[in-house]
């Protein structure tokens, strides 16, 4: 009980990235597919931003109090986040609706073309 | 952490998975994937990733379910029933799904514990950016001094890569008059819309106040979750909230089309040109703290601090001219007029 | 300062479960969409004016600040989800959507 | 007061649960706007409650009041569909379809 609890996020991303996996092979339809690369790249950002997380720690901003001084202790780092997996997930994150438009760009093009967005009909098509 | 809630929100969003890759109709998956990304983004608040959360806010949940809706507006909303000969490419999907699970099930035994401040990850590198970002930069968000100093040149190719995935959509979806021929044949009927009153007014009360909001994510950056990204992805939904509500040919004479590829540029070049500034100073390519020479009254940490602004400034145009011509050419199915 | 925080909370929170209530078993759109938008809408409010108080346990400029944002999301959920909640009702208007009426030996 | 906040917001993740049934299973596409809707109101609450229980809501208003806007602008997205697209019940459409239809 105490291990599935604690290993719950990479449980949960497990599951996550193989219901990407089947909706990406098994869909007929383009949309859907889409649908599951999102959901594919969603549960890598979970893994991700799961190895950043400490107990106990805050969020990786250094409080400060009101001003734009600096700050007189000394910081401890097991008080915040490791923030170098949020950086990674940042910008992985500003490029998946990069690549999400080029896809449903994609989609469009063939369903203009093909007049369906049903991967046997456009097999039968080709 | 606060394991509590993580625990009921992953819950939730497994529900969401599941039930957005079992419903028929797109127009629900595509909704329901918007509830998945609100959820995901309550997650990686509770993991404490205030800035991912910031971002996947603004372009998970709102950009994405807005293209999908537009997508789905432009195509066809059903799925076609299966007709037999797909227990094929069902299984086939079942059973690599199935082995990569085991895969990973097994390499699950290796991982460092969760939460655990002794993980590899946590003690290389990451130490040395914590302890030492506000004496090297005087910026307190952890996150922003990594993303824009410590890591400059790859969030400038990660611009570049947003601008190439505007370029291609236009490349691909773009069309001209004249082969305006292949209509699609709609299953049913679209009609123009009608104005709405209320809606419209709502949102012209909200929009100059949702912008200058956005203008303050991208200054407050340095202090507060955001930054850039968050910043023009937000800009590019006001404007988009105006095309959904009053007309997209509106939003067209407000940004043509010339006017967004110009302004994805000029970020990209604002980015690279600071580059290139540092580098005419006699640094090294992104190297803030000479701007101390060309900047007034600032010393070698704040000139950093500066720097980053400036690039961040850069990303919020960039990203905002590309959100909103990739809407505009999804919306309008490449044609630039109705919507 | 804190019971009037708990009173509050727990005010929100039966809102909440009220507006969930009503979402489930009311018979058909039109009234399950008055409870969503209504009891949302309510519910938000007095939770977020909660934190408000609870946010004020010292005063100074920051806690201001703080509050004052939050009551910002408040005017902003207090002007958008009134309007969200038209949009969605004309949305099923425009759909015809039949309003439920209460017809015994038909519906079984 | 911090164990109470996150009674809170383990209640209010239940009750999130009970209106995704709704967003899941609602008989039309506009009952799923609705829950989903719904869902992101209690999502920005529950933001700014977990602001509260970490000590720092300065930082979490931003993303809470984010939040608010971008839900307000899907919701509008999704609903503006249907003055464009007055069809309901499209064909093939969720659980009552029949095969002959097509």
């Amino acid at each position: 009980m105490q291990s599935i609890i604690s290993d719950y996020n990479y449980w949960i991303y497990i599951l996550l990235m193989m219901i990407g996996l089947y909706a990406m092979l098994a869909k007929n339809n383009l949309v859907k597919k889409v649908i599951g690369m999102s959901i594919f790249q969603t549960a890598i950002i979970v893994f991700y931003v799961s190895i950043g997380a400490k107990e106990d720690a805050s969020i990786p901003i250094i409080a400060h109090g009101p001003g734009h001084g600096a700050v007189e202790a000394a910081i401890d780092v097991a008080h915040y986040a490791n923030p170098l997996p949020h950086v990674l997930m940042l910008t992985a994150i500003v490029v998946s609706v990069g690549t999400l438009g080029v896809a449903l760009a994609i989609c469009l093009g063939i369903h203009r073309r093909y007049k369906s967005l049903e991967e046997d009909e456009i097999q039968e098509q080709l | 952490m606060i394991w509590q809630l993580d625990l009921s929100i992953l819950s939730l969003i497994v529900v969401c998975a599941f039930a957005t890759i079992m419903v028929k109709d797109l127009l629900s998956a595509a909704i329901i994937f918007g509830a998945y990304s609100f959820l995901m983004c309550l997650l990686w608040t509770e993991l404490g990733a205030v800035d991912v959360a910031f971002t996947e806010a603004s372009v998970g949940a709102g950009v994405s379910t807005v293209l999908f809706i537009a997508a789905v507006h432009q195509t066809s909303r059903i799925v076609k029933p299966r007709k037999s000969g797909r227990m094929l490419s069902k299984a086939v999907g079942l059973v690599a799904a199935l082995l990569m699970g085991l895969v990973l099930v097994i390499a699950e035994a290796d991982f460092p514990g969760f939460a655990s401040p002794f993980s590899p990850a946590s003690l290389h590198l990451s130490p040395y950016y914590i302890t030492q970002t506000l004496h090297d930069t005087n910026v307190p968000n952890i996150v922003t001094s990594v993303l824009a100093d410590y890591r400059g040149f790859d969030t400038m190719f990660e611009t570049a890569v947003i601008f190439t995935a505007g370029l291609a959509v236009i490349a691909i979806l773009r069309r001209y008059k004249r082969d305006d021929s292949t209509e699609i044949p709609e299953s049913y009927t679209i009609s123009e819309g009608y104005p709405d009153t209320i809606i419209r007014f709502v949102a012209r009360q909200l929009v100059p106040f949702i912008q200058l909001f956005a203008l303050y994510v991208v200054a407050h950056g340095h202090h507060s979750p955001g930054g850039g990204f968050q910043g023009g992805v937000i800009l590019g939904a006001s404007f988009i909230l105006l095309a959904i509500s009053f007309d997209t040919r509106m939003i067209i004479g407000l940004m043509s089309e010339k006017s967004n590829i110009l302004l994805g540029n000029i970020g990209v070049l604002i980015y690279a040109g600071i580059g290139f500034l540092c580098l005419l100073l006699g640094a090294n390519f992104l190297d803030y703290s000479i701007l101390s020479k060309v900047l007034p009254a600032t010393d070698k940490i704040m000139a950093r601090s500066h720097g980053m602004l400036g690039i961040e400034i850069g990303v919020a145009i960039a990203v905002m001219a590309i959100v909103i011509s990739i809407y505009i050419n999804i919306i309008s199915h490449g044609k630039y007029d109705k919507g | 300062m804190d019971v009037v925080v708990i009173i509050l909370t727990v005010s929100a929170l039966v809102f909440f479960f009220a507006t969930t209530v009503g979402l489930l078993r009311f018979p058909d759109f039109y009234s399950r969409m008055h409870a969503a938008g209504k009891g949302d809408t309510l519910s938000s409010l007095i939770m977020l004016m909660a934190l408000v108080f609870y946010n004020f346990h010292e005063f100074n400029l920051a806690n201001l600040l703080v509050s004052m944002k939050i009551l910002l999301i408040a005017v902003f959920i207090f002007m958008a989800s009134p309007t969200a909640t038209h949009a969605i009702i004309d949305a099923g208007y425009e759909s015809d959507i039949e309003p439920w009426t209460k017809k015994p030996e038909e519906e079984s | 007061m911090d164990s109470f906040f996150i009674g809170i917001g383990v209640a209010i993740c239940f009750l999130m649960l009970l209106t995704l049934h709704r967003a899941i299973h609602g008989p039309t596409a506009i009952d799923r706007i609705m829950g989903v809707n719904v869902v992101g109101t209690k999502t920005t609450i529950l933001l700014v409650i977990i602001g509260t229980i970490y000590h720092r809501v300065d930082m979490f208003v931003d993303i809470a009041l984010a939040y608010a806007l971008l839900n307000f602008i899907v919701t509008i997205a999704a609903s503006r569909y249907f003055q464009h697209h007055k069809n309901l019940n499209p064909r093939g459409y969720g659980y009552g379809y029949r095969a002959e239809d097509d």
